[in-house]
């Protein structure tokens, strides 16, 4: 489904990607981790097309989107959230969701026929429909972010630590929630998140990257042994 | 009878905005005269009755379509007897259409271009005869009278500015003057030192500044610390308003400007204006707006003296009769006067003398002695 | 989707209703304060479409009527009057089109300015081509009569109220309001930004450049310093902020304001009419931070909660 | 919109409060009061005796009152020092701006790194890493941490924690809310639970961790 | 030409740089720390301008002096319009959501009033007078005192102003102030002092710029719109907010007005300005020297 290949992406002197190749399967729930400022948000970037990057490129089936401005991207069927939230402040929650409905990727699949009401309940938001999105606590304005994103009807979501900020339950809930989106829905699903169970239970696949290099990929299982991913990220000497 | 209505007299000027600075010299001449005619005991109407003036005055913003707005309503809302002109040529253009559709006499002021020819007379004259191509004519004349070879034109984008420029290059060639600079610039332009440093550098006779009052005195401040020689400078606007002489003072010595009126001729009406206006208001009318206005007042007085107030009377009256004005005799043909003579005004001694033409002259055009 | 009565219906029953009641008080006097007025509103509502919805503020609009005047004069004799003012809208929207590209990269306050200085360099522009032309300011003489203007201008108003009205219910509607509030997240949605900003900047091009030509043939009269007059531009954005929103009410409101007051104020007080204007706008800001919609929201205090901007 | 209502709650100085609760509970609100960024509906706000309700934030961070607050709030368009330094901006904190910076500095190696980065650009965790680097920088007498974890990997919140334990034992006091919140009530002498504006238990934080409906409603359990 | 290598040409360029750059100043300090539209800025310098003349004209105060004063009751209204106004204005939190547009409509409000109350007072003719007029010559440059004066002190003044807020723990607080009101809150930044700060120094600077400039051009009721636009011009070609960004664009100006008319027409200054900074703005579209984000 999506084929990343040789990305490379530096801020001047910064390498925030090195070389860094994968595949996600269709269906698939991919997760990401790596350290504060490893590159994983900008890995997203340039998925999504909100950056260019300095080489490499970024497939979606048959489709090359490296290049594409991010509304192509959208309507290619890839929806991604930001880590640092970005929601319609002076629009109601429900407007935010309209706005993505009536854009988006346009090819909506029969599985991925919710309507705007439904995908408030789904996500919980129904109270807050019209709230002012700027007046939602960061972790209410998260969810949003999810919202909207899915309003978009994506074949693909890449989800940039929307758990932060959640206790354990609301956790377990929202894990809940990714995995019933990829069966009902059909959606594959990229996350980044540094609440370690959470990535560990839900992901298929988990990539770990490091100053910008990838430095694991495997099972949730073999990522947890691995003695690099260890020293890099957990701090286990 | 005693005790009728006041005669109601409306007009529009800018009192905000681009043109407010030129509009008391304006706006000061209808008072006064508004203040003389009621001290008389009012405006003579067709002989039969004198009535109290009472002017009705809005704001136009320096918008010629507010001006539009304004004669409108003062024709149609508030009824008004008569009008006086507005400040500037784009408002009097502007109006010229009102004034047409509502069939009511007006007589122009403060406009000059060779366009307004174009309009169709019988509603609105234009006494100013300092109009660009009659300017040109006048201007090379006296130019010969000096003994000028050379000359540098400097020119403000404005209209006025463009159109005298316009008709003076081809007078200037057919008179074998030569132009050694040409250059024209922006109304708000901040600095004139490098055309100024060009015109140095090229040393003409002349030099004719085609300048309005804001940039005139950036020319005279560079033009000074620059040390500039030419023996004839013009200044086109400006000069003829007291507060630019009062700023110079003795630099402003032989500075020629445009205008064709001085207190210093035999014209008693005009020396008594001069006096009033001077005793009134504490400084010196402008020699060019105050006394457009002015002349503008005059013969409408005097047409409304002969025709009353009926709009046909009236209008066959001014576009027929002779006045008798400050700046001398005035009649007109279609929309023009057809008999001042174009001049210019020198500044000797901090005195302004007509200096052309010479038949009208009130002193002899002389070397620009040097900046002091 | 019903038509919301004050967002939609207000301001359409307003332009209509005033545009056939103003000629009833028959004279002159009121046609050209109507003409003024309806002038406004259609200037007013086609700055909304960019700058209200899409938060792009222009301060340069009068650039568009600018350039519409001044092309019904370069064409005045050559074609048909009216053909003339819809060669100037056109050159409006064409001009729109060819410097929005670059100039609808720029955001925030240097937009705002870069309007700005686009508006003036256009004006000087045109005065360096008419004085290479040697026409330094133009007459046009035998232009059509008041009533004709009247009708037209009420036209362009409603045509500029209900394409506000239309706009906001269209796709392009909601994706200049997602620019507005967020311009990257509209992208990442899904909304083409560039492409919508481009399509509004040239629409609210269209109108002004009609309402230029009109400003033309009222006066008769054309000289670029009046044509591209900044002050054109400012109270175009003072309308809609004294309006208060960023709908189609906003404007006709806005507009109908400061016509009326300012129309009152220079007729009975024209000695101090624009020191009273001043405090009344002062005034206006400290007793109705909203806007006149405020004002009327709050009157009318339809809901207690805050509304949203109301995209239906 | 009435968000709180009627909270007490107590900080004793040198030690660590937990203010927990689920999402939208009203803990970052309850934290902005303090901090003196909204007014209180009714109610008083105390502190060294003094009532401080009125004071606006800029006079509390000078009586060493410093908030950390939840969704970093860094100056996008300056760099990562500038950030820094303005932390200690108010006049009793600003001359000892150059040991402080050393100091967070040293706590945070990678802000060194960047110092000259302009903070907009600095990754997620990295502008957290900053906003506490910002609110230490004051070296207040109360820290207000508002979700000082959030978006942090695992190993740096295992630092960020021990630096909380440090600060109590050099005196600090401080009042923390945290969606970790096992990890919260662990590390606090007293917690308070606050749910819909309300504060809904309260007690040593180890008890309240012990308690059953706490559990099951925020650890998951 | 040799015209391009005189002295006479370079000096009068920095005259009017400093100028701008100093109106700019403090055009800066206002819509750059409080996102005031300040288009009353302009009318500032004509009260100072007619506080030079005054001064001079009623009681022969050189304008050296004049300008001090002028500074200082310019000032003086900034406080006054800070306190009485906008303190308010930008405390409430919905206000502060409008306060761009609002302060837009008070601000035209202010200019409205203060452009006719002197119509009013003084009537909108314009004046001009004549002070340190006499010539002093520097090599083969001759310039009026007036305009050596200009220049002096607006470069002095801008010069030490913009090092003072770069190095002072003040400018740091206004450019922290600029970008976000919350965050300075958090720091502890006394945001009501600082943005009393910027109102009275920004309103004095204009005051005390027109006193300048009012020695050197005709000062009337209606003289300020220019000055508003050219500051607004220069503060965003410079960088919104930057100081010293502002200071450089003003020069630029300058350098355009003077070289770019002796190497052209004047008949094409302002194409040139506007061309120019049309031109740095879809280039750069935050200004000269703004450091871009990337993202
Ligand atoms: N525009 C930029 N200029 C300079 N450096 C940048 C820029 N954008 C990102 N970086 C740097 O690139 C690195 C990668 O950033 P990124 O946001 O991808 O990290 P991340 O893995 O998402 O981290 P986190 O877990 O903290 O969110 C960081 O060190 C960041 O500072
Ligand atoms: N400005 C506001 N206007 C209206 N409601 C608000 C506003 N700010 C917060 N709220 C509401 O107040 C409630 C409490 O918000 P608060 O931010 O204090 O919660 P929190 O406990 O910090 O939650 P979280 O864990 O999500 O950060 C929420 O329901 C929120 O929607
Ligand atoms: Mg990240
Ligand atoms: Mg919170």
């Amino acid at each position: 489904m999506l084929k990343v290949n040789r990305i490379s992406k530096s801020f001047g002197g910064i390498r925030a990607l090195s070389n860094i190749s994968f595949k996600v399967p269709e269906r698939a729930i991919f997760g990401i981790m790596g350290a504060n400022g490893a590159g994983k948000t900008t890995l997203f970037a340039v998925i999504a097309g909100n950056q260019l990057p300095t080489s490499g490129e970024v497939w979606l089936n048959e489709r090359r989107l490296t290049g594409l401005a991010p509304h192509h991207v959208a309507s290619a069927g890839v929806a991604r959230t930001f880590q640092i939230v970005r929601p319609f402040r002076g629009l109601t929650v429900q407007e935010n969701i309209r706005i993505a409905f009536s854009f988006g990727s346009g090819n909506r699949s029969e599985a991925n026929q919710l309507s705007e009401t439904d995908l408030l309940s789904f996500m919980g938001m129904e109270r807050f429909a019209n709230y002012l999105a700027g007046d939602l606590t960061l972790s209410q304005q998260k969810r949003l972010e999810m919202a909207r994103a899915l309003a978009t009807a994506p074949q693909m979501l890449l989800l940039d630590e929307v758990m932060a900020g959640l206790t354990a339950t609301e956790v377990q809930d929202l894990i809940e929630m990714i995995r019933k989106m990829r069966a009902e829905l059909g959606i594959t699903v990229m996350i980044i998140e540094h609440v370690m169970g959470a990535l560990m239970t839900l992901s298929d696949q988990i990539m770990v990257l490091d100053h910008g290099q990838k430095i694991a990929e495997g099972t949730p299982s073999s990522i947890a042994q691995n003695p690099d991913v260890q020293s890099a990220y957990l701090g286990v000497a | 009878p005693s005790g009728a209505a006041d005669v109601k007299i409306g007009y529009s000027i800018a009192k905000t905005g681009l043109f407010a600075p030129a509009a008391p010299s304006q706006i000061n001449a209808y008072n006064l005269w508004a203040e003389q005619v009621n001290a008389r005991g009012g405006l003579n109407i067709g002989g039969k009755e004198k009535r109290k003036i009472k002017l009705v005055q809005y704001d136009d913003q320096s918008s010629p379509g507010n001006a539009v707005r304004i004669y409108e309503k003062l024709i149609t809302q508030d009824k008004v007897d008569l009008l006086l002109s507005p400040w500037g040529t784009p408002h009097h253009f502007a109006i010229a259409s009102v004034v047409e559709r509502h069939k009511f006499p007006m007589i122009g002021s403060t406009a000059s271009s060779v366009q307004l020819r174009s309009m169709k007379p019988g509603n609105i004259w234009f006494t100013t005869a300092a109009i660009p191509d009659k300017l040109a004519a006048a201007m090379v004349g006296l130019l010969k009278n000096a003994g000028v070879k050379t000359v540098a034109i400097l020119t403000n984008q404005l209209p006025f500015g463009q159109e005298n420029k316009k008709f003076l290059m081809p007078a200037l060639k057919a008179a074998d003057i030569k132009v050694v600079v040409d250059s024209d610039y922006p109304p708000n332009i901040k600095d004139m030192t490098a055309i100024l440093a060009k015109v140095k550098a090229a040393r003409p006779d002349a030099i004719l500044a085609l300048a309005y009052p804001g940039d005139s005195i950036l020319y005279m401040n560079k033009a000074r610390e620059l040390g500039l020689k030419a023996k004839f400078q013009y200044v086109m606007v400006g000069p003829a308003i007291g507060f630019w002489r009062g700023m110079f003072k003795n630099a402003a010595s032989g500075i020629v400007t445009l205008g064709h009126w001085s207190p210093h001729g035999e014209n008693a009406r005009a020396q008594a204006f001069y006096a009033a206006y001077l005793e009134k208001f504490k400084e010196e009318p402008d020699y060019l707006d105050s006394v457009e206005a002015w002349v503008s007042t005059e013969i409408l007085e005097q047409a409304v003296a002969k025709a009353g107030l009926d709009k046909d009377k009236l209008r066959k009256v001014i576009s027929t009769s002779n006045f008798d004005t400050i700046i001398g005799r005035v009649q007109f043909d279609g929309v023009q006067n057809a008999v001042t003579p174009t001049g210019f005004l020198q500044i000797q001694d901090g005195n302004i003398h007509i200096v052309w033409p010479k038949s009208r002259a009130t002193a002899k055009w002389q070397a620009k002695p040097g900046w002091k | 989707m019903s038509l919301n009565f004050s967002r939609d219906a207000l301001p359409l029953l307003l332009v209509a209703v005033g545009a056939l009641c103003l000629p009833l008080l028959g004279n002159d006097y009121y046609l050209g304060v109507g003409f003024t007025l309806f002038g406004w509103v259609a200037l007013a509502q086609s700055w909304t479409l960019v700058s209200g919805l899409a938060g792009y503020i222009s301060l340069g609009h009068v650039v568009f009527a600018g350039i519409g005047g001044y092309l019904l004069v370069l064409t005045w004799g050559a074609v048909p009057i009216w053909l003339g003012a819809i060669v100037g809208a056109v050159g409006a929207g064409l001009f729109a089109l060819l410097v929005g590209l670059p100039v609808m990269r720029v955001r925030g306050p240097y937009f705002v300015i870069l309007t700005f200085g686009l508006a003036e360099f256009a004006k000087y522009v045109v005065i360096n081509i008419e004085s290479v032309l040697g026409k330094f300011s133009r007459l046009l003489l035998g232009g059509p009569a008041l009533q004709d203007l009247y009708w037209v201008m009420a036209a362009l108003a409603l045509v500029g109220t209900f394409s506000v009205v239309v706009v906001r219910r269209l796709r392009l509607g909601a994706g200049l309001i997602a620019i507005r509030e967020d311009e990257t997240a509209a992208g990442t949605l899904g909304v083409p930004t560039m492409r919508f900003k481009l399509i509004a900047f040239a629409l609210s091009a269209l109108l002004p450049g009609l309402v230029g030509a009109m400003f033309v043939l009222r006066t008769g009269y054309f000289e670029p310093l009046q044509a591209f007059d900044p002050i054109i531009s400012f109270t175009i954005v003072t309308m809609a902020i004294i309006g208060g929103s960023e709908d189609a009410r906003g404007p006709v409101l806005g507009a109908i304001f400061l016509v009326l007051l300012s129309e009152l104020l220079w007729s009975n007080f024209p000695q101090v009419y624009m020191v009273i204007l001043g405090v009344l706008l002062i005034g206006f800001v400290l007793f109705a931070p909203n806007g006149v919609s405020g004002l009327l929201d709050r009157l009318a205090s339809r809901s207690l909660q805050r509304p949203g901007v109301g995209l239906v | 919109m009435q968000v709180l209502h009627g909270v007490d709650l107590t900080v004793q100085p040198s030690s660590i409060t937990a203010l927990v609760g689920g999402n939208g509970a009203g803990k970052t609100t309850t934290m902005r009061m303090l901090a003196g960024l909204l007014l209180p509906k009714s109610g008083t706000v105390m502190y060294q005796g003094k009532d401080i309700t009125t004071w606006d934030a800029a006079k509390r961070v000078a009586t060493g009152i410093a908030l950390v607050p939840e969704g970093r709030l860094v100056f996008p368009d300056l760099s990562v020092e500038q950030n820094l330094r303005l932390g200690a901006i108010s006049p009793s904190a600003r001359p000892h701006t150059a040991n402080r910076l050393e100091q967070v500095y040293s706590q945070f190696p990678r802000l060194r790194e960047r110092r000259r980065q302009i903070a907009g650009t600095l990754s997620g965790g990295e502008q957290q890493m900053l906003a506490l680097g910002r609110g230490l920088m004051s070296r207040p007498k109360i820290l207000l941490l508002d979700e000082p974890s959030l978006g942090l990997a695992p190993m740096m919140v295992d630092q960020i924690f021990e630096t909380i334990s440090g600060l109590t034992s050099n005196g600090m006091t401080i009042l923390l809310s945290e969606q970790n919140i096992g990890r919260a009530l662990k590390m606090a002498s007293q917690a308070y639970v606050i749910e819909n504006g309300r504060i809904s238990l309260d007690g040593e934080g180890w008890k309240l961790a012990a308690k059953p409906e706490v559990q099951r409603a925020y650890l998951g359990l | 030409m040799d015209i391009l290598l005189s002295g006479q040409l370079l000096i009068a360029a920095l005259i009017i740089g400093s100028i701008y750059g100093l109106v700019a100043l403090g055009l800066n300090l206002i819509y750059g720390t409080m996102r005031l539209l300040n288009i009353a800025y302009g009318d500032l310098v004509m009260i100072g301008g007619y506080v030079g003349y005054w001064l001079f004209t009623l009681a022969a105060i050189s304008p050296i002096i004049a300008m001090l004063v002028a500074g200082v009751l310019t000032g003086l209204l900034g406080a006054a319009l800070y306190f009485g106004l906008f303190r308010r204005q930008l405390s409430g939190r919905q206000s502060i959501e409008r306060i761009e547009a609002n302060s837009l409509l008070i601000f035209f409000g202010i200019s409205i009033i203060i452009q006719n109350v002197t119509a009013l007072a003084f009537s909108a003719t314009p004046r001009t007078y004549n002070a340190l007029d006499s010539l002093v010559q520097i090599g083969e440059i001759s310039i009026t005192q007036s305009r050596m004066a200009a220049l002096l002190v607006c470069l002095g003044l801008s010069i030490f102003i913009v090092f003072f807020l770069r190095l002072s723990p003040l400018g740091l607080s206004i450019r922290a102030l600029i970008q976000n009101r919350t965050a300075s809150q958090i720091v502890g930044i006394d945001v009501n002092r600082v943005q009393l700060f910027a109102f009275v120094t920004g309103f004095a600077l204009a005051g005390l710029a027109g006193a300048l400039i009012g020695v050197t051009e005709q000062i009337s009721p209606f003289m300020g719109f220019p000055f508003t636009i050219v500051a607004f011009v220069v503060i965003i070609l410079g960088g919104l907010g930057n100081l010293a960004g502002g200071l450089l664009a003003g020069m630029l100006l300058g350098i355009i007005e003077t070289y770019g008319v002796a190497l052209t027409s004047a008949n094409l200054r302002s194409i040139l300005i506007y061309g120019v900074f049309i031109l740095v703005l879809v280039l750069r579209p935050e200004g000269l020297l703004q450091k871009r984000r990337m993202t």
